[in-house]
């Protein structure tokens, strides 16, 4: 304590006279300013295992677009004479049943997956927020006919849709992403809803409907904003999910065609080699479940950063 | 008044909290003492560490992110700080009761009222399942429940606000603890209600003898209640003293500032005399006296120095450096110099009829 | 088989029962019905036909004791064997009268009626346009059945150990026509072995047939049959020593485990009669040049292909009809891999397309049905055809029925198809592109081809008529519609202790002589 | 006296029920009536779950009124109206919330939440034009320019609670409903707002209508009070006269139950108690009418006459 | 109570009738018939297996049919398997997926909740972190590379159990678990979450206050509370995992009813799609409502009928 140096008794004199404190002052918040999402980053950045799964999708990303390059091979060149060959140092992670080197593979494969994660995950948030979004605001009658509309979609056999969409559309990206997209955001939707529900009788939602506020406005200002810690949950979920989505909407001849190769499908394809050529299962599946834990891991952190409780 | 009479003493606790924020002092050397039987209230604004020192002396705080820093709690005589979570709950909810803010978030919603009364005393006492009922059923009757029989039956939802906060007192009383911690159990209420709990309070302090710390910013409650008063301010008692002193003769700007705030009945059109801006960052508490800033009688040692505890009175202590015999005479709010002046003519009563108290 | 370690476990000491696997349950085991290979797994085992094909893979004198064919191969008097039915009733001409009429009966679902369509009327009366009564089959009494005939059919006896041609006990079925649909005492068979438990989509178990009339040749007394849809199960399985057998014909072994049980020396591989083949459609450019579909056919490296992906010792395939029932067809009418000439090739058929060169050419687009199997071959050979061509091919794959309507309607460039023989005869592969309709998806007519064929169904001389079809052959193999890749084999792993299981040419299993060590 | 006013707003036997599960009916709100004139605050006191904050809402439109209609400026509110209509409705009249922490949005800036009305009817022309306006306010309501890149989580309580005015303000109302803008807050900064509020009402003639059901808060800031009890008014009188005359004895144990920051008082205090059961009054008995000039209570005949011989 | 039951029940018929017509929709418009194969059918053969099955009648009254049919419960013969009809399908093999299925859901919530509840508790501690990684796993690593892992580890190599088939109960631990990997994890990470919300309640300090040990408030205190979004999950997931048996029930060759889910589609067995659809829709329905009279037996404070509106 300071007043051990001072001599109690003895104050000088200038120290024991009023000051004028503005009211100014008062009102100061000592805290440097942060906005939102600075604030959000910091405490993010905190977090070491959510900074760990940034590095790990980085690094991911980074590989996928420079992987395929390092390598003598390209992903479709057969190379009969050197099939199934185990990891060396010429086939880092070994080849294929074609003599094709897995580890081109798996970063071209990389590619398609992040990029299907990436994207089924956003249009299912995109679809899914604004559809339980609605629902939830709107409620009633409305939120009755969405939400049934969604069990309706989610109890037709997904194959028939599938099947029926093979033909009316072209395989390929955009039409995986639409078959994808068809059912994919349902879960998404319900979450969405039940938290609109808790928000909608929130006071700063009333606030913005004494002023005067529509739906859109109040939907993309107020609810969608303050769900983003459960969307992110889904989101984590979503991307697994769409990746072996991916790998059996590719095998029903839907998807991106061979010899291009998703993880998901060099996953599915290598595990029936597992007890013989287990490379061709282990380095696409490890760079699957490292992803979503990478996701997964983000989420948390994000979750944590954005919670409003954690917040003071 | 009797040393032996300690049921609690307090000294220079330091509670922590270490956020990502960084070190959170949310309780910065707080010292006092509780004796049997009486009541102590805690007023200060909200952050101001009330609840925190409360729940230390439960050992409630959430560790991490909390920590002792320092300091010892001492309850009838042994040192809560160093004994383990085992030996805590032997001392917790059977010598302890703790009374929470909040009743609505308090009650367990899936639990019924009963079970949740019961609970504690089947921890600690052995009991049988029949007579713990009738207890709880005597308990609810006790703290003015009506048809108890059937209300342990229930749910928290099925109960109103001020008859959950019943229920709370009910669970908190239910073992006869020693010390009970009641933390502004009535500020989401409604004054009917309210007057209701503490008349309630009050009428079973004085039939079992229990030692209560009262917390709460309204003063208006704490007139009611308290037998001596401590008033805190960002981690700190910074004004302690009896009720009557603390209203009549208060020697903290602070303290001034809360008395000027609460418009009573008789307030006319004149401006409340309000406190101006938000409490102090308790990561980094400010040089000196953390009020310094909010006070209008701030003075240039305020921003270097931190006051020592001044004694006014033999139970009259302020940490302010206004007390300092060098300081200025500082005109404190009308309201306040009002009360002053009261004070003055009750001490002169007194001085014929001693020991005026209740 | 005589594989070390491994398949043990199996028959318990000699015990006389094995556990085999047949992958799915089959569609039905009424004979008239069945319409798929697991179905006629079992009713090889539990039925017996007229004739059985034999050890040595020729059709022999079964239920009938004796065959006599008239002049002109149209008309067949069956005398019929003292047999019975497993519930002791005797087994009758009128049996299979029944059976055959109820089976070309419009009234009744039967999808291999078309089998009997080899019968006098047998199309007509399928169509309704003529009464059942009017089919060429008659029980004189109830030994002696007289067949008649729509065309001299040389192989009808390979056709009448078809499970479409079985019996079916009539007393039974008359009075419960629901008989089929389970074990049970309705459910009466003539064969080596009778149906004890069938557990629908779980396992089916047959016993041996006390009242067959060839019971003295049976050995096993028990074969439970699982359903177990899984390569890898399978084999698990059998290295587990809960199978006695797996792999073809009944089930299938993964090819990723085929290198390292030859290697074991565990792996057994028998040729069967079936062919992989690449359909072109020659209604649609540039496959309507015979030159380019030449080109393409000439540049795949079969051999690479068998000895590297599909690994089962599958047989190169330079021809239509499968060295099982033409052995000269193992060397093919053209070389396999032949680079330079199809090179030369592409380029003679590019130009009278009028395409500049490769590079202008549209970028081709290879269809299989969705396997794991079929996509590693169109994979190999789509490097091929860039790396000896230095042509463009996509690849597409679909869902099996969308494939099949793909084909069936033309909407595809090359298109990849398999097919089994049904019967031991090399007309049945060559007929497939008989007519430009029907199951020819290459679209593809060639007169004289359609000649030869029409002209072998009449031709009672086997030699001259073997002539005709390798002369047919040939001109598919110059006109190349289809790109033959390889002819099927069947690989598999067996207890050791399993002997005489007699698989035919087509690549059936028959259990009826097997036994276990 | 108050005949001559403007009325800027009549409540006429406004309801608002609620249904909830199994059929039930909650009657939040049942048959209020009271006038508001221009320029003065209303205060509306009554127990937790009486129907104030109800009567607001649905004043406000928040909720549509079961029954009963309400008069905002000679047109009435739940009339039906397209949504320019509405927009227009929604400038005249504004709320402050109770809970400072609820009713801020975590993840905007403070100058997009005050700038928030702003937006929605087009007041500002351009973005700076706006961002003025917006530092005006917070000048208004007592805090800085700098504030308005800030979020709601850096602020006290009272510095929200006034931002949640200068949001209110950002419209330009004439009528403001405030429910429980302080009860939430610490005694020691509910001072700040009510001293605001009172400063912008002689700067800008606002009226309010002030819910709370601290008495003495409450009769410090308002003109009139209504006293609410399980969704029906039952006294209603300018502030001086209620407190020197309660005459329902609910508002009698509302008096006698506000605890005094003054120990002597308190040491002395005796409380009223109330039971409604305790009075044996049938409900259909019971009128609202006028016992002084401008004090109306929910009375009895019987009861009316005793307090009529009384006074 | 029963009022809302009963709108519920007729809302799932309205729901019921949707999903039959779009199921009849779609499956009209695949490409490729029930008699599709190889080798065209003679169109004679083809009129008449038509004519057996309806097939011949406009696509109204085939509609109509099944409807009807439908609301007898009588789905109609197979196309595919002869002689035995969609019921009999469904009643052979829905006990051997329900089997499998509850026990699935049962390893997936009992180990699901223990693992999110012990990463809970030792929030920020290896538990935690550990649990996490086998969550992650779980969701990541799909039902059937786990199955294939488990039949090579646990059954090959250290023959703990069977490597496949539908016998005992031992046969049943493999594909149950496999199943439940999934469902498994994501419950842990929804107990996890949930719980750790739950703890921060106030009502959980009021139980310290009392001097109640911890395991005994995690028990009594917390587990039904953090339980709510795990039974939200369950309507969802118990339909789930009876349509998602058809992998694991392929891998170990169990004759399931998921089976039918999707060979039914390969083989475009009308009748079987319908029936089969169908009967998951019902569950499914079935198990939403269940789920949200559960929530209401859990959690007092919910009236079921007063979710929706006012
Ligand atoms: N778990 C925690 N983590 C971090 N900081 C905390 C935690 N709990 C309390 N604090 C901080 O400690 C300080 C004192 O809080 P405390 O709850 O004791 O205040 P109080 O005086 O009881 O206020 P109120 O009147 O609002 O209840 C506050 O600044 C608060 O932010
Ligand atoms: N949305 C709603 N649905 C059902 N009941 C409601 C709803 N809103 C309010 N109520 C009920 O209406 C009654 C009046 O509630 P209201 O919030 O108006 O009371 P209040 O006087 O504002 O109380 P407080 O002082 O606690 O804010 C209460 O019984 C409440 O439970
Ligand atoms: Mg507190
Ligand atoms: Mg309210």
């Amino acid at each position: 304590m300071r007043q051990d140096e001072l001599n109690i008794e003895d104050i000088p004199k200038d120290y024991l006279t009023l000051v004028d404190t503005k009211a100014d002052d008062a009102e100061k918040i000592t805290r440097p300013s942060l906005s939102f999402w600075q604030d959000v980053w910091r405490r993010f950045r905190k977090n070491k295992l959510a900074l760990t799964g940034v590095v790990i999708l980085i690094l991911l990303l980074l590989m996928a677009i420079i992987g395929p390059m390092i390598t003598p091979y390209d992903y479709r060149t057969n190379n009969l004479q050197a099939v199934n060959e185990a990891p060396s140092a010429e086939h880092w992670f070994g080849t294929d049943n074609l003599g094709r080197d897995v580890f081109t593979r798996v970063w071209e494969g990389a590619r398609i997956s992040l990029f299907i994660g990436f994207s089924a995950a956003i249009i299912d948030l995109f679809i899914g927020v604004i559809w339980g979004g609605i629902s939830g605001y709107r409620g009633g009658r409305l939120d009755e006919l969405m939400m049934r509309a969604a069990d309706i979609l989610w109890a037709v056999p997904y194959l028939l849709l599938v099947i029926l969409l093979m033909v009316v559309l072209e395989p390929g990206l955009t039409t995986m992403i639409i078959a994808m997209t068809i059912t994919g955001w349902i879960n998404m939707a319900r979450i969405v809803r039940g938290q609109v529900l808790q928000l909608k009788n929130q006071e700063f939602v009333l606030a913005s409907q004494t002023l005067g506020a529509k739906t859109n406005r109040i939907m993309s200002k107020h609810l969608i904003p303050n769900t983003m810690g459960p969307i992110l949950i889904t989101m984590t979920l979503t991307i697994p999910n769409a990746i072996f989505t991916e790998a059996f909407l590719s095998y029903l001849g839907l998807g991106v065609p061979a010899p291009l190769a998703s993880w998901g499908t060099m996953a599915s394809e290598g595990l029936p080699a597992m007890r013989y050529y287990p490379w061709r299962l282990f380095f696409p599946a490890t760079f699957i479940s490292l992803t979503i834990f990478a996701f997964n891991v983000i989420g948390d952190g994000m979750r944590d950063a954005l919670d409003p409780k954690l917040r003071k | 008044m009797n040393l032996m009479d300690k049921v609690l003493e307090v000294k220079d606790l330091e509670v922590s909290f270490f956020t990502h924020a960084g070190e959170v002092k949310a309780v910065r050397g707080v010292n006092f003492e509780v004796r049997k039987g009486e009541t102590l209230a805690i007023v200060g604004e909200s952050g101001s560490g009330k609840s925190v020192t409360t729940q230390s002396i439960m050992k409630l705080i959430p560790m991490p992110p909390g920590k002792f820093v320092g300091g010892s709690i001492l309850f009838d005589g042994e040192d809560l700080v160093h004994k383990s979570d085992k030996q805590m709950e032997a001392i917790r909810g059977k010598d302890i009761g703790m009374i929470f803010q909040d009743p609505m978030t308090s009650l367990n919603p899936t639990m019924k009222v009963g079970k949740q009364i019961t609970e504690g005393l089947q921890k600690h006492e052995k009991i049988s399942q029949s007579n713990a009922r009738k207890r709880a059923i005597e308990l609810l009757d006790k703290v003015g429940i009506p048809m108890p029989e059937k209300r342990i039956n229930q749910y928290p939802h099925e109960f109103s606000g001020g008859m959950r906060q019943r229920a709370m007192i009910a669970i908190a009383l239910a073992t006869k603890p020693k010390l009970l911690i009641a933390d502004e159990p009535t500020t989401a209420l409604d004054v009917t209600i309210q007057a209701q709990i503490l008349e309630l309070m009050n009428d079973l302090q004085e039939e079992m003898g229990t030692s209560i710390i009262f917390i709460t910013h309204d003063l208006g409650v704490v007139a009611n209640v308290a037998d001596r008063v401590a008033v805190m301010y960002a981690g700190q008692i910074i004004e302690t003293g009896t009720v009557d002193e603390i209203f009549y003769n208060p020697k903290h700007p602070y303290t001034w500032g809360l008395l000027g705030s609460m418009p009573d009945m008789t307030t006319e059109e004149e401006e409340l005399t309000a406190i101006p801006g938000s409490p102090p960052d308790l990561v980094n508490p400010p040089k000196g006296d953390a009020f310094a800033l909010r006070s209008p009688y701030a003075m240039k040692i305020d921003f270097e120095y931190e006051p020592p505890m001044f004694q006014v009175s033999e139970t009259h202590f302020a940490k302010t450096w206004l007390l300092h015999k060098d300081a200025p005479q500082v005109e404190p709010p009308e309201i306040v110099k009002k009360r002053m002046v009261h004070f003055k003519e009750k001490q002169g009563q007194e001085k014929g009829e001693p020991n005026g108290s209740r | 088989a005589c594989a070390p370690g491994g398949g043990d476990g199996g028959g318990e000491g000699g015990e006389q029962k094995i556990r085999v696997n047949i992958n799915t349950e089959p569609f039905s085991l009424n004979p008239g019905l069945a319409n798929d290979t697991t179905s006629g797994g079992v009713l090889l085992q539990t039925f017996e036909g007229l004739t059985r094909i034999g050890k040595d893979g020729k059709p022999e004198n079964a239920m009938a004791k004796d065959v006599k064919k008239s002049e002109d191969l149209k008309k067949y008097t069956f005398t019929i064997r003292d047999a019975t039915w497993s519930n002791g009733d005797k087994v009758t001409a009128q049996d299979f009268e029944y059976a055959w009429k109820w089976a070309i009966n419009p009234k009744n679902e039967a999808q291999y009626a078309y089998q009997l369509y080899y019968l006098k009327n047998g199309e007509s009366v399928n169509m309704g346009e003529t009464p059942v009564d009017q089919l060429g089959v008659k029980a004189i009494d109830e030994k002696t059945l007289e067949v008649t005939l729509e065309n001299p059919t040389p192989y009808f006896l390979e056709l009448t150990a078809f499970y479409t041609y079985f019996p079916v006990n009539s007393k039974i079925a008359k009075e419960n026509p629901k008989w089929y649909t389970d074990a049970g005492e309705n459910y009466t068979s003539n064969g080596p072995f009778v149906m004890n438990k069938w557990a629908h989509n779980d396992k089916i178990i047959l016993k041996k047939n006390k009242e067959y009339w060839d019971a003295k040749a049976v050995n096993l007394e028990q074969i439970e049959m699982i359903m177990v849809n899984d390569p890898n199960t399978e084999l698990s399985m059998f290295d587990n020593g809960e199978l006695d057998w797996a792999g073809s014909p009944m089930g299938n072994l993964p090819t990723e485990a085929i290198p390292s049980l030859k290697d074991e020396k565990r792996l057994n591989i028998e040729p069967i009669a079936g062919t992989y083949w690449y359909k072109f459609n020659t209604s649609k450019k540039p496959f309507n040049n015979v030159n380019i579909r030449k080109a393409f056919a000439y540049s795949i490296n079969r051999e690479a292909i068998v000895n590297n992906i599909t690994k089962g010792g599958q047989i190169p395939g330079m021809a239509a009809v499968p060295p099982t029932m033409i052995e000269e067809n193992e060397k093919g009418y053209f070389k396999d891999n032949e680079v330079d000439e199809a090179k030369k090739l592409l380029e003679k058929g590019l130009k009278e397309e009028g395409y500049g060169s490769v590079a202008d050419l549209p970028a081709i687009t290879l269809s299989y049905n969705t396997d794991e199997s079929h996509a590693k071959v169109a994979q190999a050979i789509q490097d091929m055809w860039k790396k000896n061509l230095g042509v463009n091919v996509k690849l597409s794959n679909a869902e099996w029925k969308v494939y099949i309507d793909k084909l069936h309607s033309g909407n595809y460039q090359i298109g990849r198809m398999g097919w089994l023989g049904d019967f031991n005869d090399p007309i049945n592969f060559l007929e497939l592109y008989k007519e430009k309709g029907g199951n020819n998806d290459t679209r593809w007519h060639n007169d004289e081809f359609a000649s030869l064929l029409e002209k072998s169904a009449t031709e009672t001389d086997e030699k001259a008529r073997l002539k005709m079809l390798k002369d047919a052959e040939e001109i598919l193999m110059d006109e190349m519609p289809i790109a033959p890749i390889y002819f099927y084999t069947n690989t598999w792993v067996q207890n050791e202790n399993l002997q005489d299981v007699v698989l035919s040419g087509l690549g059936d299993a028959q259990f009826k002589w097997a036994s276990v060590k | 006296m108050a005949a001559d006013r403007e009325k800027i707003i009549e409540v006429k036997n406004l309801s608002k029920h609620f249904k909830t599960g199994r059929g039930n009916v909650v009657k939040a709100v049942d048959e209020v009536s009271f006038n508001i004139y221009k320029g003065e605050t209303f205060g509306l006191v009554g127990e937790s779950g009486s129907g104030k904050s109800t009567t607001g809402r649905t004043i406000i439109r928040l909720y549509e009124a079961s029954g009963g209609e309400v008069i905002f400026k000679g047109e009435n509110v739940h009339g039906k109206k397209n949504s320019k209509d509405m927009l227009k409705f929604n400038r005249k009249m504004q709320m402050i919330f109770q809970d400072p922490y609820a009713s801020l949005n975590p993840r905007m800036t403070v100058a997009d939440i005050i700038a928030e009305g702003i937006d929605i009817h087009k007041l500002a022309k351009n973005k700076s034009e706006r961002m003025e306006k917006v530092y005006d306010l917070l000048v208004t309501v007592g805090l800085n320019r700098e504030h308005a890149s800030r979020y709601p989580h850096e602020f006290s309580g009272g510095q929200r609670q006034r931002i949640g005015i200068a949001r209110a303000l950002a419209v330009d109302p004439e009528f403001i409903i405030a429910d429980e803008p302080i009860s939430a807050l610490d005694v020691s900064i509910q001072a700040q707002v009510v001293n605001l509020m009172k400063k912008l009402q002689k700067e800008k003639g606002l009226t309010y209508l002030f819910i709370a059901h601290d008495l003495s808060m409450v009769k410090y800031i308002s003109d009139r009070i209504g006293v609410m009890f399980n969704g029906k008014l039952v006294e209603l009188a300018e502030s001086d006269e209620l407190y020197r005359n309660p005459i329902h004895p609910y508002t009698q144990s509302l008096l006698t139950a506000i605890p005094r920051p003054d120990p002597d008082y308190e040491r002395n205090r005796k409380r009223t108690h109330y039971n409604p059961k305790d009075l044996n009054v049938k409900e259909e008995d019971v009128s609202f009418r006028e016992v002084t000039p401008g004090h109306w209570v929910a009375l009895t005949d019987e009861q009316y006459e005793q307090v009529v011989e009384r006074t | 109570m029963f009022v809302y039951i009963l709108k519920r029940i007729l809302f799932m018929f309205i729901s019921l009738f949707l999903i039959i017509t779009a199921t009849f929709g779609l499956m009209r418009a695949a490409p490729g018939g029930p008699f599709t194969g190889e080798k065209e059918l003679p169109p004679a053969i083809k009129a008449n297996l038509n004519a057996f099955y309806g097939l011949d009648q406009p696509w109204y009254m085939q509609y109509l049919d099944y409807l009807t049919s439908i609301a007898r419960w009588d789905f109609g013969p197979s196309f595919t398997y002869k002689g035995q009809t969609v019921n009999d399908l469904i009643n052979n093999g829905f006990p051997v997926s329900f089997y499998l299925g509850m026990e699935a859901i049962l390893i997936a919530v009992a180990f699901g909740i223990l693992l999110g509840t012990i990463a809970a508790l030792k929030h920020n501690s290896w538990q935690d972190y550990g649990a996490m990684i086998i969550a992650v796993l779980g969701i990541s690593v799909p039902s059937f590379i786990i199955a294939s892992v488990f039949q090579y580890f646990l059954a090959m190599q250290l023959g703990l159990f069977p490597v496949a088939r539908w016998d005992t109960f031992m046969h049943s631990v493999l594909p149950a678990f496999a199943l439940a990997t999934t469902p498994m994890a994501f419950i842990a990470r929804l107990t996890r979450s949930s719980m750790l919300e739950v703890l921060s309640n106030d009502y959980i300090r009021t139980a310290r206050s009392k001097g109640i040990g911890k395991n005994m408030i995690i028990l009594r205190h917390t587990v039904r509370n953090a339980l709510l979004p795990v039974v939200s999950y369950m309507g969802p997931l118990i339909s789930a995992i009876l349509t998602g048996s058809f992998i694991i029930e392929k891998i170990f060759g169990i004759p399931g009813l998921g089976m039918h889910f999707v060979t039914s589609i390969t083989n475009r067995d009308y009748t079987t799609i319908m029936g089969v659809t169908v009967f998951f829709s019902v569950l499914l329905l079935v198990s939403i409502l269940l789920v949200d009279i559960a929530y209401g037996l859990i959690d007092p404070r919910i009236k079921i009928a007063g979710t929706k509106g006012d």
